[in-house]
């Protein structure tokens, strides 16, 4: 067994009286695609907020390549190669698709340089354009980034997260609020993404997650109740009560 | 937590049309020859002087406001921290009037470093709230202190009628010579103005006004972002401050006012917030109406209210952000 | 550009200057020939709190000006008033100055109506070397530190009203307690009258500071009640005294002792009622009443009315009249507006426009004249809507209620 | 005698904090409920004592005046919130507190060409006037009555908003303005009526004032920043925070105005400034709003 890229270890985070997570404990392996999935109010938001810094755990430890980074603050993650995005789409709307990725790409080269000339760091732009060729945004270079499509701002998002070439990527529900095209074009970029680089995401769409994911996590009332393979955990006994019985999240 | 959906306009930004973008490659001299020409074509040589340094004090704030998102109601302190500092330093310990205009420069940026560490705790309306009451408490101390200050008298007793530059004597009394004098720096801050924004600074500002969230996730700290800019924005209008009290040769209570701070967010507003040059606009356009309506009426406060209210619901963008739009036309689609 | 305006209409004649100004940018500045005509400039609060006492200002000194123009003018010139807005801001009113100084080549600045805006416009002429005939109260420009040879002082001073308001209402033994505006103008208030309390034999029983603009009074009165004082004594100006006279008869403090203020504001007293200010007492430069015993004070109210429909003047008007008649007196002597001449004419002129004999006192430049200690009367006691104050006492033009020129810091 | 002084001025101050509630309810209603910060809140302010003066001076009776001027400053609101802020709804929560900011210009300098610029007398009526012996001092009858009125004012307040269903749906789009459309509630009507309400109860408070403070143009200028103080420390939007921000606010001035009464207004915001640092939401405000 490799060592894990992620390792997270009993984690827990309440908010007053409510308990979101509880004693999670998961390692993830490099290269590989795992979902997490669960009903509405399972902890699934609450678990990637912990993992991509927005808040820290409120018991537990989180490990990453080996190194506790418990606590560290959120802009901190990004340098240390974890990105994330977001349910809800989350862009900078005015600035154009370009600068939405060049600017994500500056902020592990300089932060408070206030007197060069960021247009001769050509560098960036040279990243920021692959980033988008990469996610089939190349022809809207130019475009204000609230104009573009919504299955575009998506893509637009993962082009951001990537430009920091991250070795983690967390993806909230990367094809919510997409039509059946859209969700085609996601899967298969994601695809694309998948082959070196580890990916963690959480989805409603089951059969999306049960061709791309390698492994399956299941949350449920802020607890991991099965952790597998798609096989395993569409065979899971407790699963299916707790969360396919529902009838909920098949697309 | 969502995504503010600024209706700023972004006008400095990377250009999109070969119109823009000449004209943003050529912003500082076109804007110094702007400057150059205005008192000529003003009605008077005071008048000029207070749009150089009213104009100068909204694009300060102008990278607050515009170009970082926050919206201060306390930029007065800054303002009249320079301008209290360069006279007190003057009349009272007999500097020379350039250690003067540095060490009010130096106060206000000190100040502003310490008022936006207090105030960038604080996000949204309340940001604009805490900036407002540190800015009442600077109006109130500046009161109590009338040893130093004036009190409500005002400051007094510091007028430079002539300065050197380099053995060169100068009469600042001769309203032109004052107004090219005080352009000098004027027309420095800009350009440094300037730089910041084409600065990899300058990306982030904007990142963190679209969307701090995002920001965040990018890798940018948030709040040391905005406590930079803050200072930046504060030490701008400071630099003003200096000029205007060069200028009166007097400093009012009145600076540190609440009316001060309203003003500057009129005037950035009506020019364009967001745009570079549209801070000077705005106070032109501020100025001569208040200049020029006073005199038809004493109710001119109805014409200026009533204009403000026009440009907030039909015109966000301000004189100078819709023009560039009207000059750039859709470009972006 | 702007030749040839009548004086009541130059703020708009100044508008059209402004716009033929813009529009005429080639022609060289020198090209206005306006040797002829007299130019004063008259920033005054035309918006704000004390809109009232500007307008009434910019009346009575277009009176004076209109007198002096139909008699031929000055030394056959002709007088023009530059009216400004300086909207009680001392900034404003600076740059308002310089504007009249550089662009409208002004021959000297009659104005302002608070004692910070009075200041700056006072840096401003100073500086250039511009005849200023203030007209607000203020001690702090009669002392050596911000005299000007350019300033002449036709306002009382907060010292010269305060000994004489003392003088009439304080008696050996009163019990007085003070309420003051934390701010340079109730300080100098506060000594004045301290100063004549102890000359009197007066005891002080307490002193409150009261924050500058403040709204509500009603938590210091129960202090001032406990002082138990036969006079409350409220140093305070404008809406700071309306308030807390309204405030301190709601609190009954009028029953328990007698309430006196340095100044009585005509206009103030309209604004807020004879009810509220029953029987107080305060100083006054001007009020119409004095008709009665002085001939110039009859002709001065006769002309006023006659050009506005019978409205009487009031106090801080009247400032503008005999400030703007006693400058263009002296221009008169001095056969014209050079300025060293003017400033000797000013310092030897003896004159008795409104008020009674009035010259201005050599050291500092402040105006020696009367100061009236008025009362406001009782609704009933009202013969007509301007019919507001009793004179209870004029106190004649005496350099002996000044400071000394010593005191000020003049060489002796 | 000074146990009697420091229970007097204790009792000043409570009743000056019952004062500043009144300044600030509408302020803080407003914000509450819509997110709109009004700038224009002072003016307003002094527009309702203008128009209590003038149905008095009509009537010839101040409770004419006190019912009156706050419906139609009421209605007067609820035209300012269909035609100037309305259009402004999804768009930057900066550009309402702009625009009544430009609102409040406009609304002194109308009040200037219409009244005068000096101020008018209003008298207090007279079955109000007089001093009250509280056996620890003296103290204005009308001013008792006003804490009475704000007492009232604050129980059907809390009444409405707790135990009617319009209350209901006012503090449900509060929360989720997106629930409320959802539920079939026109949520544009609810906002109208609210603004309304805020801003007739700030109209109340100028008629309420108008007899202790004097009525002039520039009264409200004051009294906005009275009422951002209350609404800031109690926590924007908090009908709670606003009334003990209230009773804090007039305490401690009051006992300011004993110890070192030049203070009494530089306390205010420094005591707003300490709040802020310490809690950014107010005493009694929610996190998410910040």
């Amino acid at each position: 067994m490799t060592t894990p890229l992620l390792a997270v270890e009993n984690v827990g985070r309440r908010f007053g009286g409510f308990v979101a997570l509880e004693g999670v404990t998961a390692a993830f392996e490099p290269n590989r695609v795992t979902a997490i999935i669960g009903p509405n109010g399972a902890g699934k938001s609450t678990f990637f907020n912990v993992l991509s810094g927005v808040m820290p755990p409120s018991t537990g430890s989180i490990r990453f390549k080996g190194r506790d980074i418990t606590g560290t603050p959120q802009h901190r993650f990004a340098h240390l190669g974890i990105a994330r995005s977001y349910q809800i789409t989350n862009i900078f709307p005015e600035l154009s698709v370009h600068e939405n990725v060049r600017v994500a790409a500056q902020a592990l080269r300089t932060r408070y340089d206030i007197w060069c000339n960021r247009a001769a760091m050509t560098e960036l732009d040279d990243k920021a354009d692959a980033a988008l060729a990469a996610v089939g945004l190349a022809g809207r270079r130019d475009a204000t980034a609230k104009f573009l499509a919504h299955g575009q701002q998506r893509a637009l998002e993962i082009a951001v997260a990537l430009v920091a070439d991250p070795e983690l990527l967390l993806l909230d529900e990367p094809t919510a609020g997409m039509g059946p095209e859209e969700t085609k074009d996601m899967v298969g970029l994601l695809e694309r993404l998948a082959k070196d680089r580890t990916i963690l995401l959480v989805e409603h769409k089951m059969k999306m997650i049960l061709g791309l994911s390698d492994r399956i996590l299941v949350l449920h009332h802020g607890r991991l109740i099965a952790d597998g393979s798609p096989q395993h955990i569409q065979t899971d006994p407790e699963v299916r009560r707790v969360y396919l019985g529902q009838n909920d999240g098949y697309a | 937590m969502t995504a503010s959906t600024s209706s700023l306009p972004a006008a400095a930004r990377a250009p999109r049309s070969p119109w823009r973008a000449r004209l943003t490659a050529w912003r500082v001299p076109l804007s110094i020859l702007a400057l150059c020409l205005l008192p000529w074509l003003l009605p008077s040589q005071a008048l000029a002087v207070n749009v150089l340094i009213y104009g100068l004090l909204a694009v300060g704030y102008n990278l607050l406001f515009g170009y970082t998102g926050l919206l201060s109601f306390g930029h007065a302190a800054f303002f009249g921290a320079g301008a209290y500092v360069t006279g007190i330093a003057i009349g009272q310990f007999g500097l020379p009037w350039f250690a003067a205009m540095l060490l009010g420069v130096a106060f206000g940026g000190a100040l502003a470093f310490l008022v936006g560490l207090l105030s960038i705790r604080t996000r949204g309306i309340y940001f604009s709230m805490v900036t407002l009451a540190l800015s009442q408490l600077v109006y109130y101390t500046a009161l109590q202190a009338s040893s130093w200050t004036g009190g409500e008298n005002g400051l007094r007793g510091f007028t430079v009628s002539t300065i050197n530059v380099f053995g060169w004597a100068i009469d600042i009394l001769d309203p032109v010579k004052k107004y090219y004098v005080l352009m000098v720096f004027a027309a420095a801050a800009l350009w440094f103005v300037s730089r910041v924004l084409n600065s990899p600074f300058g990306a982030v500002i904007e990142a963190v006004r679209e969307n701090e969230t995002r920001a965040r996730a990018c890798g940018y700290d948030v709040e040391r972002t905005k406590l930079l800019s803050f200072t930046l924005s504060g030490v701008i209008g400071a630099l003003a401050g200096t000029l205007f009290a060069l200028h009166l040769a007097i400093v009012p209570l009145d600076i540190l006012s609440i009316h001060t701070s309203g003003m500057v967010v009129m005037m950035t507003l009506l020019g364009g917030a967001g745009s570079f040059f549209g801070p000077f606009v705005g106070a032109l356009a501020f100025l001569l109406m208040e200049d020029v309506v006073s005199l038809w009426t004493s109710h001119w406060q109805i014409v200026v209210g009533t204009v403000f209210i026009l440009f907030v619901l039909f015109l966000p963008k301000g004189i100078w952000g819709t023009a560039l739009a009207a000059l750039a036309g859709r470009g972006g689609r | 550009m702007t030749q040839g305006f009548s004086p009541t209409s130059t703020r708009r004649g100044t508008l059209a200057g402004i716009a033929a100004g813009a529009a005429t940018l080639a022609m060289p500045r020198i090209a206005r020939a306006q040797s002829e005509i007299i130019r004063i400039g008259f920033p005054t609060p035309l918006t704000g709190p004390f809109a009232a006492e500007a307008k009434d200002q910019v009346k009575s000194a277009e009176l004076a000006v209109k007198q002096i123009n139909d008699k031929g003018g000055v030394a056959g010139r002709k007088v023009e008033l530059l009216v400004r807005d300086d909207k009680l801001n001392a900034g404003e009113a600076a740059t308002r100055t310089l504007e009249l100084i550089e662009k409208d080549k002004v021959h000297a600045i009659v104005g302002a109506l608070s004692s910070a805006v009075q200041l700056a416009v006072n840096e401003v002429t100073r500086a250039r070397g511009v005849i200023y005939v203030s007209i607000s109260q203020s001690d702090t420009i009669n002392e050596v530190k911000d005299f000007s040879r350019f300033t002449f002082h036709e306002a009382l001073n907060p010292h010269m009203t305060t000994a004489a308001v003392a003088k009439h209402t304080f008696k050996k033994g009163s019990k007085i307690a003070y309420l003051v505006a934390d701010y340079a103008y109730g300080h100098e208030m506060l000594r004045g009258f301290k100063r004549a309390q102890e000359a009197l034999g007066a005891t002080s029983v307490g002193e409150i500071l009261h924050p500058f603009g403040a709204a509500d009074y009603s938590t210091f009165m129960p202090r001032l009640r406990s002082m138990r004082p036969d006079i409350l004594c409220i140093c305070n100006f404008g809406r700071d005294q309306a308030n807390a006279i309204k405030q301190a008869v709601d609190f009954g403090m009028n029953r328990q002792a007698r309430i006196v203020v340095p100044v009585l504001l005509h206009n103030q007293r309209l604004a807020i009622g004879p009810e509220a200010f029953d029987g107080v007492v305060g100083g006054a430069n001007y009020y119409w009443g004095l008709e009665d015993t002085i001939p110039s004070a009859k002709a001065f109210n006769d002309a006023f009315k006659a050009a506005h429909d019978g409205a009487y003047p009031t106090d801080y008007g009247a400032y503008g009249y005999t400030g703007v008649y006693s400058l263009l007196l002296a221009m008169q002597k001095a056969g014209g507006t050079e300025t060293d001449k003017v400033i000797a004419a000013l310092e030897e002129l003896k004159y008795d426009v409104a008020k009674g004999p009035q010259h201005y006192r050599k050291c500092d430049h402040q105006s020696v004249q009367s100061v009236l200690v008025l009362e406001s009367k009782k609704k009933g006691e009202m013969k007509n809507p301007a019919d507001l104050f009793k004179v209870l006492a004029t106190e004649p033009a005496s350099e002996d209620i000044l400071r000394t020129c010593k005191e000020l810091g003049f060489p002796a | 005698m000074d146990a009697e002084l420091i229970a007097m001025q204790l009792f000043s101050g409570i009743a000056l904090g019952a004062i500043l509630i009144m300044v600030a309810l509408g302020l803080s209603i407003i914000f509450g409920m819509l997110g709109v910060v009004n700038f224009a809140h002072g003016a307003l302010f002094m527009v309702g004592a203008y128009a209590g003066l003038w149905v008095a001076s009509r009537t010839g009776s101040f409770w004419w005046g006190l019912l009156v001027a706050p419906i139609a400053i009421g209605l007067f609101g609820i035209l300012i919130e269909r035609v100037l802020i309305r259009p402004l709804y999804g768009r930057s929560v900066d550009d309402p507190l702009l625009l009544t900011f430009g609102l409040g210009y406009v609304l002194v300098e109308a009040v200037r060409i219409v009244f005068g610029s000096d101020g008018i007398p209003f008298q207090t009526p007279p079955e109000l006037s007089g001093v009250a012996d509280l056996g620890i001092g003296f103290f204005p009858v009308y001013r008792l009555f006003v804490v009475g009125v704000v007492a009232i004012v604050l129980v059907l307040l809390w009444l409405g908003l707790e135990k009617t269903k319009f209350g209901l749906i006012v503090r449900a789009g509060a929360k989720d303005p997106q629930i409320m459309r959802v539920l079939g509630v026109d949520i544009a009507k609810v906002w109208l009526l609210v603004f309304g309400l805020g801003v007739g109860l700030t109209a109340l408070g100028g008629v309420l004032a108008a007899p202790m403070r004097n009525v002039n143009p520039e009264m409200g200028a004051l009294v906005l920043a009275e009422a951002f103080v209350v609404t800031v420390i109690g926590g924007m939007g908090s009908l709670l925070g606003a009334v003990v921000a209230g009773l804090l606010v007039g305490v401690a001035i009051s006992m300011t105005a004993l110890v070192a009464p030049e203070m009494a207004t530089i306390v205010m915001f420094a005591l707003m400034a300490a709040v802020l640092l310490v809690r950014p939401q107010g005493l009694f405000g929610k996190k998410s709003r910040a």
